[in-house]
């Protein structure tokens, strides 16, 4: 043991098998995990504990953003002429 | 009835183009292409004639605004005036029975109303003329 | 996750691992020669036809719109033709990528970059005739309500402001939707190409994409909600465009059925478009297996409903005329069948309403000599019902004293050729630097068609082995 | 497989996405910023003039009417320039050998005008008529700043249709006693006891820069000038009342 260990990586032939792969590293109690494939496997990121609350939460209030800036950009009819 | 200016009907490449401008009419925009073309019922007879009343504190006289159309025509065929005013001319124009509004079951209110030309279907009458 | 949804085997066909499915879509920008003589003469005439319609928007803007055969019975003319006519091709691109996504229809995926690129192309085409048609293109801003010294603000009871904003929308967030779904496969080239200086251009547009879990959970959920933004749009474009004219008080234009039978007919010229598209490309880049049979018979089926509702909506149109008892309604109609542009009407009933009747039978939705010139027939079609509309109309207003007679110049025919150029021009360059095919959806497909356990035969052997060796990513590892 | 770009260009990846949502909003605060700096609306710059006229000599020194010169203000859509003549019913007497006034000689022997740079100008699609704003009680200081300070003639505000519908919209806050347009002037009038003297705090600000917001109190005076006057404020802020 002359070297420390920094990062372990492992290559998966199936999705199915990463998924699998990482239910189980996170029940081991592993945190700082990243799965990485050529396209989206469902589940792999909630499996390592990611949730993606903040995309929704940044979408949601930039559309009422929008929205209401929207607005404000309608002529004020009511305006003493 | 509305016209577009499609072209650039006045040269303004030409070198007097100033002094056409305001030989053709001083008190109106030359309107250029691309800008919509409508009969303002000479708004600057009106803009006038509003000041000049305005000035001296008192209304617009009726017949103190003659449009252009209604100046040259020799027959006298056209009035303007304050359709509010029910003591103008237009007024009692507008309220005899030949009156009638162009395309008014589409309901877009024109404020230029006709009358019809008066004609006698009865021939022992006499003859229509 | 074990809830893999039955798929059509048949999206797919020939036998593909991840790895030749990557391969055979980056290839056509990685490697130049693999373009065919026919892209080069395609390319070539839509670039000179580019610069034809540079020539006339040169010489528009030095002299006024009055250089097209627009006058004032008929100010909207061929103008307003085009832009309607390209609009509505642009919704097969939104529609395919958006609403085909939340009704999870699979078979979206092969054609959806495909579709989305020709929708921008599109709207691009569609936004320069309403520009130039305002007579100063130059003070086109003043349609936006920015903070000005006039203290004026546009109209927004106006209609024609409607479109402004529709279309601006419409084309931003159709360009937004197509880089997002876009980034994973600029990763890929990214990570393919040998280039150093396409290695960088492909870098900074993927934007570091690694493929990393949290990527995917993102950009899903990110793709899902514009797919949800983009659907409102897909209709809202062409029901907005429709009240252009159905605002307006003209007989043959104040009809309530306009914005559902425009926004059919769009989609409609779309799919037309996808397919004129679709046939030759896939047969000189042999995507034969992506674009499959399947595909097209869908999408000709799309057309067959759509191209009925048009069907119908013409049929609405003259029994509407009818019933109403109005003599304006009826009287248009008359002009319509039997006026000056007559002929105008019954080709649009022989292109939109009969030719299309062919595609009931399986054996021509097959037939691709057939089916694209069907599909030339509706784009004929879907330009005539736009002539016919808006010609008629202005031509044959309420008073006999303004009517008139709208007659094309050069100049209108040369801005009608030039966008074709255009598109053509931007298309054919799209295809060279960008991927046609959504590459990593295609994977994901594979891999839900052939799931662990349900294996289907002839694609079964290539999973094991191959996935390893292509996680896209130089990222760091942990 | 080797790293394309350094870590470092994830700053300039963050800046960029940044800039692609602030890059519209700036663009738009440097076109305002432009379109209102008096780089393009020439606000307090001088003209290059044939003749060096100072206002603040002839009017706040010497005392000199502004009808004097701009005879027409009171009657007609234009103040008009003066012609030589008016110079000359001053100048064939005082400072005739002045070099400076050597074009306004000139002018008068030749019998051709003096060409005066234009200083205010309203854009072409605007008509103007100064004869009803005079009547309306407002001083000339309110459109063109204050002249009477002016040792070299310059534009005194901005014609912006924004701030002309300012008063067209609400004429009470600018609209005043007609008798005073011009006689405010005369309290201010340089090296005399009665300099600044008596002057109400707005006939102050009109006369030092044409600023002034009005108190309730004025303001009360201005909706009774408009009940006066009779002006129909909603009539005032249509387009054809400017542009024909």
């Amino acid at each position: 043991m002359s070297q420390p260990i920094y990062a372990i990586v492992a290559e998966f032939g199936d999705p199915d098998d990463l998924l699998v792969a990482a239910e189980k590293v996170y029940a081991e109690g592993y945190r700082k995990v990243e799965a990485y494939s050529p396209f989206p496997v469902h589940g792999v990121a909630e499996a390592l504990g990611n949730d993606c609350s903040k995309t929704r939460w940044t979408c949601f209030l930039s559309g009422v953003a929008g929205g209401l800036g929207g607005y404000q950009l309608a002529p004020d009819d009511t305006r003493s002429v | 009835m509305r016209r577009f200016n499609f072209l650039n009907y006045t040269d303004h490449t030409e070198e007097p183009y100033a002094v056409t401008m305001l030989a053709r009419n001083p008190n109106v925009t030359m309107r250029a292409r691309g800008v919509m073309e409508k009969c303002t019922y000479c708004v600057q007879r009106i803009s006038a004639a509003r000041i000049e009343a305005k000035k001296e504190g008192r209304p617009i006289k009726d017949g103190e605004v003659v449009s252009a159309c209604q100046q040259a025509c020799p027959t006298k065929s056209i009035t303007f005036g304050d359709m509010n005013d029910p003591k103008s001319e237009i007024a009692k124009v507008k309220k005899q029975p030949q009156n009638y509004i162009l395309l008014e079951e589409l309901n877009t209110k024109p404020r230029t109303t006709y009358l019809t030309r008066l004609r006698n279907p009865n021939p022992k009458l006499g003859k229509e003329s | 996750m074990s809830a893999r949804e039955k798929l059509n085997d048949d999206l797919i066909l020939g036998k593909h691992t991840f790895r030749t499915i990557n391969d055979k879509v980056n290839n056509v920008v990685l490697n130049q020669n693999s373009h065919t003589i026919p892209w080069a003469v395609c390319f070539m005439v839509g670039f000179m036809l580019l610069q034809l319609m540079g020539l006339v928007i040169l010489w528009l803007l030095y002299r006024g719109i009055g250089i097209w055969g627009v006058n004032n019975p008929s100010m909207w003319g061929w103008d307003i033709i085009n832009f309607v006519w390209w609009i509505g091709i642009g919704h097969a691109g939104t529609l395919i990528s958006a609403i085909l996504l939340l009704l999870k229809q699979s078979w979206r995926n092969s054609i959806n970059r495909f579709a989305e690129a020709m929708t921008l192309f599109a709207v691009a085409c569609a936004g320069l005739f309403p520009l130039l048609h305002t007579g100063r293109p130059y003070m086109a801003y003043w349609m936006f309500p920015y903070p000005n010294v006039l203290a004026m603000t546009p109209n927004f009871r106006s209609p024609l402001l409607w479109d402004v904003f529709a279309i601006s929308t419409y084309a931003t967030v159709s360009a937004v939707f197509w880089f997002l779904g876009l980034i994973p496969d600029l990763a890929s080239l990214r990570d393919k190409s040998k280039n150093p200086i396409f290695k960088g251009i492909f870098g900074a547009l993927a934007m570091g994409w690694r493929g990393a879990a949290s990527h995917w959970q993102r950009y899903e959920s990110a793709y899902i909600m514009l797919a949800g933004l983009s659907t409102p749009l897909v209709l809202s474009v062409h029901s907005i465009v429709s009240f252009d004219f159905a605002v307006a008080n003209l007989p043959g234009w104040h009809v309530t059925l306009f914005p559902p039978y425009f926004v059919a007919g769009a989609v409609y010229a779309g799919f037309a478009m996808v397919l004129t598209l679709a046939i030759p490309v896939r047969a000189w880049y042999n995507m034969k297996d992506f674009i499959t049979m399947r595909h097209i018979d869908w999408m000709a089926k799309v057309m067959l409903a759509t191209g009925l509702i048009v069907f119908y909506g013409y049929l609405c149109e003259g029994f509407f005329s009818w019933y109403s008892g109005n003599v304006f309604e009826i009287d248009m109609m008359r002009f319509r069948m039997f006026g000056p542009y007559g002929w105008a009407y019954w080709m649009l009933i022989l292109c939109n309403g009969i030719v299309p009747q062919f595609l009931w039978f399986p054996k021509i939705r097959t037939n691709l000599v057939a089916l694209f010139i069907i599909c030339q027939f509706v784009s004929l079609g879907m330009w005539l019902e736009r002539f016919v509309i808006i010609t008629v109309s202005l031509t044959r207003d309420f008073l006999p004293s303004s009517w008139g007679y709208f007659t094309p110049t050069i100049y209108d025919i040369g801005m009608f050729v030039g966008t074709v150029g255009q598109f053509t021009f931007l298309m054919f360059g799209f295809l060279r630097v960008l991927p046609m095919i959504n590459n990593f959806e295609m994977k994901e497909l594979l891999y839900r068609m052939t799931g662990r356990g349900h294996h289907h035969g002839h694609t079964a052997h290539a999973l094991e082995p191959d996935l390893a060796g292509h996680t896209a990513g130089d990222g760091e590892e942990h | 497989m080797a790293q394309i770009f350094h870590p470092r260009a994830n700053i300039l990846a963050k800046f960029s996405l940044i800039l692609l949502a602030t890059g519209p909003l700036l663009l738009l605060l440097i076109g305002t910023g432009v379109s209102r700096a008096s780089y393009n609306t020439k606000v307090g710059m001088v003209a290059d003039q044939p003749v060096p006229f100072s206002h603040e000599h002839h009017v706040s020194e010497l005392g000199i009417d502004c009808r004097y010169c701009h005879s027409n203000v009171e009657n007609s859509a234009h103040a008009t320039v003066p012609p030589t003549e008016t110079c000359m019913s001053c100048h064939s007497q005082i400072w005739t050998n002045s070099p400076l006034l050597e074009p306004v000689r000139q002018s008068y022997k030749t019998n051709t005008p003096i060409k005066w740079a234009q200083v205010n100008k309203v854009p072409e699609f605007v008509y103007f008529n100064h004869s009803i704003h005079i009547k309306r009680g407002l001083n000339c200081n309110i459109c063109h700043g204050s002249v009477q300070q002016m040792q070299l003639a310059s534009k005194g505000k901005a014609f912006f249709m924004v701030w002309c519908l300012n008063c067209h919209r609400n004429p009470e806050k600018f609209v005043n006693d007609p008798d005073k347009v011009f006689s405010i002037y005369e309290k201010g009038l340089k090296g005399t006891d009665h300099e600044y003297a008596d002057l109400l705090p707005e006939e102050r600000d009109i006369l030092n820069s044409g600023e002034h917001t009005r108190t309730p109190e004025e303001l009360a005076k201005g909706e009774a000038w408009v009940k006066k006057f009779g002006i129909k404020k909603k009539q005032l802020a249509d387009c054809w009342i400017c542009h024909r």
